[in-house]
């Protein structure tokens, strides 16, 4: 299986085939190693993936969410299958999708279907916990459409607002 | 006050608070029931309490904050006492009273010093008849400009105004220079009234570079009162505490004894029984103190004085409200060694402490010696959205501020929360700072502009977690596709396994 | 001896003392190397530490005895230093010997000490030259019968017979009365020539509901030596330990004082360095005391002493063994509160202990104020069944007994483990003895009629626990037959969640 | 479903049904009472069966075995499927099975198949821990078959000894 796997600014293309009770990796296309290791509890994976590269970290899915816990930092990315992607792409979502981070209450939403906006431009502002957190349009665009009201309770991951690139 | 022996107690909060008082409760041979909404069904106080009951729906004015509800919950399931922790109704008068005439013990201070101490206004009268050190300034609104210059030069530059009816911020001026003060009455008025409808202003000495420092004070119902040092809580983040230590690393001992003293004459002056808290700004020449407010209930941070001085302080509230005297005086306490809290919250620190509420798919508590973790939440659990976002206090013990510093940083990195980002990483970045770790800092130590110079998003070191995200999904996607993961309940519970019996009984 | 900073050491051991000492080392600033068998790939301090070397198959004599493999795993992780933990190579003088000559430091007291205490009649031969009182009674072998009636009469009966060669009470025979002497002696003989192939029989006092009671005692490389109190590890079953604590409960201040000096000087007769602990049996009368061993290493219970002294001794062994002074003499050290140590074991209390290791299909270890437990498990992983089916051990602290009890209770009342049965509910029962309440038991206490008597194995108190059972496996049931359960991973991996990215990128 | 629940030694016979969120009990074909309740971690259930009977449990299973942690007590038995049981049966296994309740080392085996054996009669003998457990006959009967032999590893729940009672 391949997968594309994003991790803070890092990215790489990741295959993994089973061996026995390990792992074949390859990174980036790069050299095929041989990873063993086990999971541990809930969350935790040991890894040893040769060369001295071995240690306990953890590893939280979500969807294609994933949420790794190394030492005390929390490196936070998705893993994609790409063939669930390319089929999803087809199907026309995903392009400019504003996505709330965490479940909370629309407070206000500042656009309209048709409107043109600029990269910065506060669209959906959402309150969690006594804070108001206000979601911006990552570039220049038309609102395609607006997937929540005022008021409405959202949950994590729920799609905002949907932006189709001014260059598009 | 007559003795009042208590079997049974309507914890009426929620989260590490609730836990923290159902142990105190245990450990004092008492039942404890909770209370909870509906978003808090799963929650570690519901699961640790001898009973618990649905109070309503997840916001907390229509749940925690229901006195009604409360007060049912407490007669359904025969409690005989409430204890409201920190926050919610815990200092609501109107709440306390309706305990009492309800016949239950209301363990916390009495109504009318709930009230003595929640006016402001009231609050300095009182005091400084007490002889209590209150920031100098006016107490009524001013009259004129007379008035606003005969005081401010009285006091001396610089001055703060501030709106009478105001708060966050509005009507607010910081005045330099005496020949500024007109035109910044006239601003101030101005926005106070269009803020509040109300231009009365008032003038206050600006305490530069103040630290926060409290003394926590318990008093029983036999005239007794005693302080238990001081906790300095000056690591704020918008004006939020953060983390607190104790003792204060620049409070001198006659300072301390200074402060003790007029915490003690603060509650003696308004009646105080049970465990409260006088916070005081302390000026930058860590000698002059003024009193800011008094906290009428737990705070958040009294693990730490527990920590130096070994005295329970919820176990001590239970006594004291039930009729009991102090076990010990004054001059039997003593503060022993250094207690540091940090205040563990569900917040990115690398997104402005955006709120970051979820599910903790791991959670792991740091252990060992002198480490201790008040939580409210376990492995499998969530932290909701509806509520502070407070996972769990860390708090850490040493020798002295040193060791103190150093086993605090071994426990953060021993706390595993996995699947939500945590203040934790940010408490390593303070930790290494030079200023802090000499005890140099003040309430405004914590700017934007420290934070992001100290906290750059982590990015991945080597390959490591990037090859553990791809073989998680890998084995994710082997398990849904039915093929035998090395590990699952459904494997494990297709495992013979038997533990209970020693042989089966003939069929 | 010259300073030597450590950077880096490995941790020649398993299970919660492994997990003990790398705390400590992260908190001294140093890197952990932890070793592990085949067994305990999953284990807790493999997790923890900062690289681990897997060292052979589950068996001990193949993986954590290995003198050969520990060495090596050492250097090839770039060690500096070995610390031995407790138990497995901890009093293995040659391995001592061994890490010494491959140029690491030995974090441990140099080997001559422990073979000076390894060897029983050694060890009486110099410390009764130090003025350290042994049990009455002689060191060499009897010559014959009139040498027997002559010392027996001097120490006085009842005596005890003792192979020479011995262990595991064979050879071994009480005399009450000076009559029995000579058949008992022939009998003690004859046993011993069939058990060990020699006859050799020796002759000591009788000490008759004595407690065992120990001293901690620390030493630098620098000729101080320090004493840390005792602690009271009385109530054993089989011999083993199974609850301590401190202070004792029967100590006078001055026989404290006189044990502690007995100690040191016991220490410094062999030129120890570092933590070691010497155990004597306390007579009825709690004033005379004898000296029975020196555990050359840190011992079990360690933690105790740690919570009413505030040193934490694994810290101090690593500054000791880096060259490093005491930072505290001998008056700088009290005895503040009470604390007590519950070893909390993988043991059916309800089918005589009887080892229970297995999978911790669920398990939350109790916290809050002055609660401490020291583990070596998680929630998921297990107790292997290769080792000590210990699971931790909880450690609790009270301004005196009577409040270090109760908070013991509520503790092991909130700790939970789930999927095996541990000897949880023991130490309950424990508690609930009025003798042991009042601090009057011995090393007899805990009698097989004792233990039947207070254990009865628990039967559901109502339907609960049934429809509970009934219902998890119906839900089980549900899952595997493909319905969607409450709550499964696979459910939860299929919500739609980001916490990652404000917005995703444009395609 | 129909379920056979043994706890310590109460034995009852309870009838399990969904109902929206929660579910409709009877036990021992007894009054049928609404259970409202949940899932909480890994082994965790918060459980209100209605008159107060409402609180905290944890529930391990492993195959048919049941462990209970209520409170501090461990209660420990057994979950059966009855026509699971039915079934095994027919099949002609189960009845006599002396079977480990701890993963150990055979030690001793101490009859062979064919050998007569009294009740409390020691037929293994189990090593775990340091400690030696002997398995012994449940009622008289004859040894139809020797599952382990000296020396094996066995897991917990491996079949040690299969007995047919003596007046079968």
């Amino acid at each position: 299986m391949n997968y594309e796997v994003k991790l803070g600014d890092r990215v790489a293309s990741i295959d993994v085939r089973a061996d026995g009770e390990g792992w074949l990796v390859s990174v980036d296309g790069g050299p095929v190693r041989r990873v063993t290791g086990r999971r541990q509890g809930a969350t935790g994976w040991w890894l040893d993936a040769g060369d001295g590269l071995r240690r306990a970290v953890d590893v939280a899915l979500r969807g294609e969410q994933a949420f790794v816990l190394d030492g005390v930092d929390p490196l936070r990315g998705e893993v994609v299958d790409p063939r669930e992607h390319a089929l999803e792409l087809a199907g026309g979502g995903g392009a400019g999708r504003v996505t709330t981070q965490m479940p909370g209450a629309v407070v206000r939403v500042q656009v309209s279907a048709g409107d043109s906006v600029h990269a910065g431009q506060v669209l959906v502002v959402v309150e969690a916990m006594k804070m108001e957190n206000e979601f911006k349009a990552p570039f220049a665009g038309v609102v395609a459409s607006v997937e929540v009201a005022a008021g409405q309770a959202v949950e994590s991951g729920a799609v905002l607002v949907v932006l189709d690139p001014a260059d598009a | 006050m007559t003795n009042r022996p208590l079997t049974r107690v309507l914890v009426a909060n929620r989260g590490e608070i609730a836990v923290r008082v159902i142990r105190g409760c245990h450990e004092e041979g008492l039942q404890a029931v909770a209370v909870y909404s509906e978003a808090d069904a799963d929650a570690l106080h519901v699961r640790m309490a001898d009973d618990a009951v649905c109070v309503g729906p997840a916001a907390s004015a229509s749940s925690y904050l229901v006195v009604d509800r409360i007060l049912q919950a407490a007669l359904d399931t025969g409690c005989d006492a409430v204890h409201p922790g920190y926050g919610f109704l815990s200092e609501n008068a109107g709440f306390a009273r309706r305990v009492a005439e309800a016949g239950l013990v209301w363990i916390g201070p009495p109504p009318a010093a709930i009230d003595a101490m929640g006016s402001k206004t009231e609050a300095r009268r009182t005091l400084r008849a007490a002889h209590v050190p209150v920031v100098p300034g006016t107490v009524d609104p001013l009259h004129d400009m007379d008035e606003a210059r005969r005081i401010a030069a009285d006091i001396g530059f610089p001055v703060m105004l501030k709106a009478a009816a105001g708060g966050g911020g509005k009507g607010m001026r910081r005045v330099d220079d005496p020949a500024d003060l007109e035109a910044a009455l006239t601003a101030a008025r101005s926005e106070a009234r269009k803020s509040f409808a109300d231009d009365a202003v008032y003038v206050e000495k600006l305490v530069e570079h103040a630290r926060h420092v409290e003394i926590q004070v318990l008093a029983d119902a036999h005239g007794t009162v005693v302080h238990l040092f001081e906790r300095d809580c000056s690591i704020q983040r918008r004006n939020q505490k953060v983390f607190e230590e104790t003792p204060s690393p620049v409070l001198a001992p006659e300072v301390r004894e200074a402060m003790g003293q007029v915490a003690c004459r603060a509650a003696a002056a308004v009646g105080y029984v049970g465990a409260g808290t006088c916070e005081f700004l302390l000026a930058s020449n860590h000698t002059d103190f003024y009193f800011l407010e008094m906290n009428t209930r737990l705070q958040v941070e009294h693990p730490i004085t527990e920590m130096v001085t070994g005295i329970d302080l919820v176990r001590a509230q239970l006594r004291v409200a039930a009729g009991e005297p102090l076990w010990f005086a004054q001059g039997d306490l003593t503060q022993t060694g250094h207690a540091v809290e940090c205040r563990v919250y569900a917040e990115d620190p690398y997104a402005g402490f955006r709120p970051s509420p979820g599910p903790l798919d791991g959670y792991r508590e740091p252990q060992g010696p002198f480490v201790r973790v008040d939580g409210g939440v376990y492995e499998g659990g969530e932290v909701p959205i509806h509520y502070d976002p407070m996972v769990a206090k860390l708090v850490v013990w040493g020798t002295d501020r040193e060791e103190a510093l150093s086993r605090a940083a071994r426990a953060l990195r021993d706390y595993k929360v996995v699947g939500i980002p945590t203040s934790i990483p940010f408490f390593l970045a303070l930790f290494d700072d030079p200023d802090f770790r000499a005890g140099r800092y003040h309430t405004g130590f914590l700017t934007p502009a420290w934070l992001a110079a100290h906290l750059a998003t982590p990015e991945p070191g080597d390959d490591l977690p990037l090859i553990a995200a791809a073989i998680a999904r890998f084995e994710r996607d082997r398990a849904l596709a039915g093929a035998a993961p090395a590990t699952t309940d459904a494997s494990a519970w297709k495992r013979a396994f038997r533990w209970a019996q020693h042989h089966r009984r003939p069929a």
